[in-house]
């Protein structure tokens, strides 16, 4: 742990660069999935320059070897300041960093760790049609051969909802070796160069507008052993790594930022002319108290993982309690903007608080849907933090 | 009632289900040929005479289908027509209008100012389909007229909204001055007037959300049944079962309202602004749980769920908004429980 | 049917009754459950001798063979003008007059049915502790004995949620018989005088001061094989017979006191000098339409029944939209009232919209969770009409 | 941190969870026992010195069993007492009450008038437990004073309410003519002072209302578990295992909240307003949950649910009702935010 002296000088570190480098206008710099792109890596980069994008890494890249108290220290400012999310990063920094730093070979660690310092960027093929919250049934299949005297795997199928995955040079891929056994036991982990032919990227048209998310088909795509993250057959472990990797600074991160574009509510209010409207007043007091418990919440979460107290199901309330919220928010925003915001607007890429409501509001389903739906997060507490029992596992009607 | 019936196949049949948003010009021409223009046009004038039942019906029926033709405004239109007393060609614009030209009721407020001369500049709001009206319905400070869309002065601009299933335009004035040949009422009849169009506007757009919504609660059925997961069909869990029996309970209990109030011609028009206000809530409600229990897909353009939320976004705010109607009816209910 | 004009004549008729003989004041009459019961024998009698009691029974009776519309609009008369439920004898008029009518013998009709008339009161025994929503788990057991040359069931066992059975002469009454088979094929169905030895009666105190109902002993009561209605573990059919036998106008009579009782809530928003609070008259306007929806619900239903085309379900529709709207229309009350809600206040015994608004809160949970829970009506509306895979009946963890 | 640890263990010790609302009389005496009425006391005065996050682990605990005994009104009028700065006998006073006299804030309006001769006349809104005050902490027209439930022209009435967990009383006063030496503040005094009071209830009935709704979530789950129909547990319905889950996460949310506010000495007095509104709501839901949950068995006096719901609808109306606190908290933050 590192002492409150210790934090505060960081903060105030943090603070003077923010305030040098902080990238004005970068929603302006945003209405286009390619300005959106190009936004992010040069944001990237500074941040890497400063050492402020990885400080969850080892001591041993420039910028890591940070606590978690003061990384939270580092994502509460960056939020505070309004700079834009490190979303086109996200993917490789988090989950292909603490698969290679977890579970994957010295090779395989020297290769990829230092290009994604460089700027490459990773997607996720973990997501199947038919799989949905149910992860492990997945059918992506990959027979092992040997081609031209190398021993690959020639995968056959189809992957949806993996965040920008057609600007991805990589791709951190779950694949079905077997289907012997329990539906977890065949799953293996590869890594796939995203340039290999017969994988081919199609991105989801998403009902607000936005193209955060693509389909990736695999067509016969010839992955050389090497490329696999553990042993055949325990994909499943190592995809665990992968899916732990963060949750609790995203919404520590996006708690603040949902405070601070509480700001936009109080504007449409005065725009509309509802400032001696009681019950709008009551709504919107409503909605700060509950936005200050949602960051309250994600707030204890981290302090708890940083104390090493965290218990299972409490990821659940957060994200639950952070969805509700951002709901919330968003549907005040539709209903006080009234017909204004019936009429389409520009859409920010990749932001959540636009105060571009009807798209907010669709967005804010992603929350309640995808990294596990809402009603799995509630499976989850009431079975395994309140010990209730279990859906049945066989049944009869 | 056998009427009805025959009202409702005959729409089913025109407008299958399984074809959501028809394209416009064609399922305009269809509305047109189905004779659902002259529903409401009394016998005396030509038309079939039908009653608010009638119209009920068929909109209800173009909701389930998420209609792009504009039968609405029209049909608002024609009875702003029907009603005038001023209008000086009235047969012949009643004649025309049975006969498929289009000179729609705007669904959102005029914002204009009269200048001394009388001329008037601003914005009639809400016009559907302004780019094949001959004439829009517009009430202006100086009463109700017919503006025809090629008059000096007058332009329409069409608004980008986020329904796909429908186009809005803004009928632009600028020093237009009115021809008073097409005003439909004066400054004191236009209140009168606004009485007979507002409840038959509510009443028509609280069909349009009902059918959507009843609509959208079969398709939600229909996935929980085929999707799978966990393997079980997603229909098996409960907690999403009690969901769609909410669905379903808000849905029929809205609509046996909707029937009772347009089987009474004695409604109170407050009473029929309370119904839509609850029928578009109830839309909202059901297509935000059509979303989330779709899953992923839901959160896609290629899947038709999108359609029925964005509609019901949009009727929420088109002839008052849900704040506005029901601050409205608890206005006039505390007055009357005085 | 009846013809409109006829409904139209029937209706002023009753409307002059009522202007005549409409109870004064049996509100502040009914603030015990002794003035309760006194007033509630008074009002029946009178509407039996009016001939408005058993519209529903057969012509013989007098004031019977009334159609289902005709029904309606005594009900409707009966609820507008404000008069008292028929609380006291609903379950003999209804629940055990459907019994006797419809599966019990010459003996039996001829002995009971003229005292039900007069005001004898009955009760109904069918829910247990153990049971609840699932009421053929029932456990209460009958021995078939003969004892002093008669053919007797000796019955032991516990009753709960029996309306008024404190007060009752007769009680509609379910035993196991039999523990073979499936759990619905052991029930019989018995009539059993209160007054047998063995038979103790205490009332459940209510958490809002009411007292309608009361739970049951039976300590070896023993009871002729004479009183049996349809056959030894048959009784299951039976107790259809008796459930099914009235829901619709109850419903419906409820819609309309709602609705005539939101001046309650109209007289409380002045009371407390919101008027101008646009979100309280926001709320109000929404519940008024909900409340019209009720009516417009229950009305439906019974113009369905009367057309014969009801469908599985359409009951738990009329129940659910009931429950909600009632709910909605206490809790507005409770807020508006503020602290003065919080001082207790009398009760009216077996009213709901009384206007005590805390009283009428927590009585809101009857209609939630007697008769077949929400939750049950929910599983009937998902399972029945719309056909979605029942709950399992074999399943294992 | 061992500290608040050490607090909650001996409360929870001292009132253990299954015996709800235990004895008022025996319960006080404990609380006194157990030096309760002195947390808050500074240690100049002969107190311990303790912290807000101290009282909330108390409060918190005491709302845990429904305690009856009025430890929050105590310590707010201690901390009256603590805080004045006119008061005559300020040291005796203290020494009183911190060996156990009780003079409690009220936690309702006062409705009273001034007359020109000083005396005052009126109610002072909910005395807890009136019977055993030997003062009355009350806000005034002209200040905070000390009323002796024994002076001229006091007298106590109690008031039945439907929370059996508590009693609360009205100070009525006739013509009573406040003592200057036991006045706390003066009119300019009396809005410093109800800036520090007000936080310091809000706090604790914010405690009050969470310990509340995690008891009542923990025995809802344990009922769920032990009640069988339809031959399996209740507990392994979905519908009702999300239901559950929801309780647990609005609880759980609040609670960080709670502690946040409790541990920032910089609070504001509006954010701890926001969170009692905040607690009082999430109260009221797990306990109108708790009741439907528990079916029939929870709308009978013997079983325990409604002591929870009743206590969390009281808890809505002290020291602000819910809408009263959310539209100042939505005020507040609109003026900060323009």
């Amino acid at each position: 742990m590192t002492d409150n002296a210790d934090l505060e000088a960081l903060r105030s570190e943090v603070r003077g660069f923010l305030d040098a480098e902080k990238p004005a206008g970068w929603r302006d710099a945003s209405r286009t999935q390619e300005d959106f792109v190009q936004t992010q890596r040069g944001w990237f980069a500074k941040l890497v320059k400063a050492g402020y994008a990885i400080p969850h890494w080892p001591a041993e890249f420039p910028g890591g070897g940070r606590s978690l108290a003061e990384q939270k220290v580092i994502y509460e400012e960056i939020a505070k300041a309004d700079c834009p999310r490190l979303l086109l990063s996200f993917v490789s920094t988090y989950h292909a960093f603490a698969t290679l730093h977890e579970c994957a070979s010295e090779e395989q660690k020297a290769k990829y760790m230092p290009r994604i310092l460089e700027g490459e960027t990773w997607c996720q093929g973990f997501s199947e049609p038919g799989a949905g919250s149910d992860l492990a049934a997945l059918k992506c299949k990959a027979v092992r051969e040997v081609r031209d005297g190398q021993e690959v795997y020639v995968v056959n199928g189809q992957k949806v909802w993996s965040t920008m995955a057609q600007f991805a040079d990589m791709c951190l891929l779950l694949v079905r070796t077997s289907s012997e056994g329990v539906k977890q036991a065949g799953i293996t982990y590869l890594l796939m160069d995203m340039k290999t032919p017969g994988v081919s990227v199609s991105p989801i048209h998403q009902i607000q507008g936005d193209e955060e998310f693509a389909e990736i088909f695999l067509d016969n795509v010839v992955i050389p052993v090497e490329q696999r993250v553990g042993e055949e057959g325990k994909g499943w472990a190592v995809a665990q790594a992968t899916l732990a990797s963060e949750r609790g600074l995203t919404l520590m991160e996006l708690g603040y930022r949902m405070r601070g574009a509480l700001s936009r509510v109080a504007a449409l209010i005065r725009e509309h002319g509802r400032e001696q409207d009681r019950g709008v007043l009551r709504d919107f007091g409503a909605l700060v108290s509950e936005v200050d418990a949602v960051c309250a919440i994600a707030d204890q979460f981290l302090d708890n993982r940083i104390k090493g107290i965290e218990r299972i199901g409490d990821a659940s309330i957060v994200k639950n309690s952070y969805s509700r919220a951002l709901r919330a928010y968003a549907k005040l925003g539709v209903r006080l903007g009234g017909m204004d915001e019936q009429y389409v607007k520009p859409i920010t890429f990749g932001d959540l608080n636009t105060g571009n409501w009807m798209a907010d509001f669709m967005n804010s389903y992603a929350w309640t849907i995808a990294g596990g739906s809402e009603e799995v997060q509630r499976n989850i507490i009431a079975e395994r933090m309140l010990e209730m029992p279990r859906e049945p596992k066989h049944w009869t009607l | 009632m056998i009427e009805l019936n025959e009202l409702t196949d005959a729409a089913q049949k025109a407008f299958p289900a399984d074809k959501l948003s028809p394209a416009r010009d064609a399922s305009w021409e269809l509305t047109a040929e189905m004779g659902w223009l002259m529903v409401r046009l009394p016998e005396d004038d030509g038309g079939l005479g039908l009653d608010r039942e009638a119209s009920t019906a068929i909109h209800y029926e173009m909701g389930r289908v998420l209609s792009s033709a504009p039968l609405i405004p029209a049909q608002l239109g024609l009875q702003a027509v029907v009603e005038s007393k001023t209008l000086a060609d009235r047969a012949d614009w009643l004649e025309r209008l049975s006969a498929g030209e289009y000179a729609p009721l705007h669904m959102l407020p005029a914002k204009v100012e009269v200048a001394a001369n009388g001329t008037v500049s601003g914005t009639v709001g809400g016009v559907f389909d302004g780019d094949m009206a001959v004439a829009v319905v517009a009430m202006l400070p100086t009463g109700y007229t017919l503006i025809p869309t090629d008059a000096q002065g007058v332009e329409l601009t069409e608004r980008q909204i986020w329904d796909p299933s429908r186009r809005i335009f803004d009928l632009v004035l600028t020093g237009y001055a009115p021809d008073p040949a097409l005003m439909l009422s004066d400054v004191e009849g236009a209140a009168a007037m606004h009485d007979v169009l507002g409840p038959e506007a509510h009443l028509a757009l609280a069909a349009d959300c009902l059918g959507g919504a009843t609509a959208a609660l079969a398709m939600t059925v229909e996935y929980l049944g085929m999707r799978k997961q966990f393997d079980r069909p997603i229909a098996m869990f409960q907690a999403l079962k009690h969901r769609v029996a909410d669905m379903k309970t808000r849905i029929v209990a809205t609509e046996a309202l909707l029937w009772s109030r347009a089987r009474d011609p004695e409604a109170a028009r407050l009473q029929i602004a309370g119904l839509k206000a609850l029928a578009t809530d109830v839309y909202q409600f059901v297509t935000e749980e059509m979303i989330q229990l779709h899953g992923g897909i839901g959160l896609t353009e290629e899947h038709q769920c999108h359609l029925f939320m964005k509609r019901a976004m949009l009727n929420l705010q088109l002839c008052g908004s849900l704040d506005w109607l029901n601050e409205r009816v608890g206005q006039d209910a505390l007055a009357e429980m005085a």
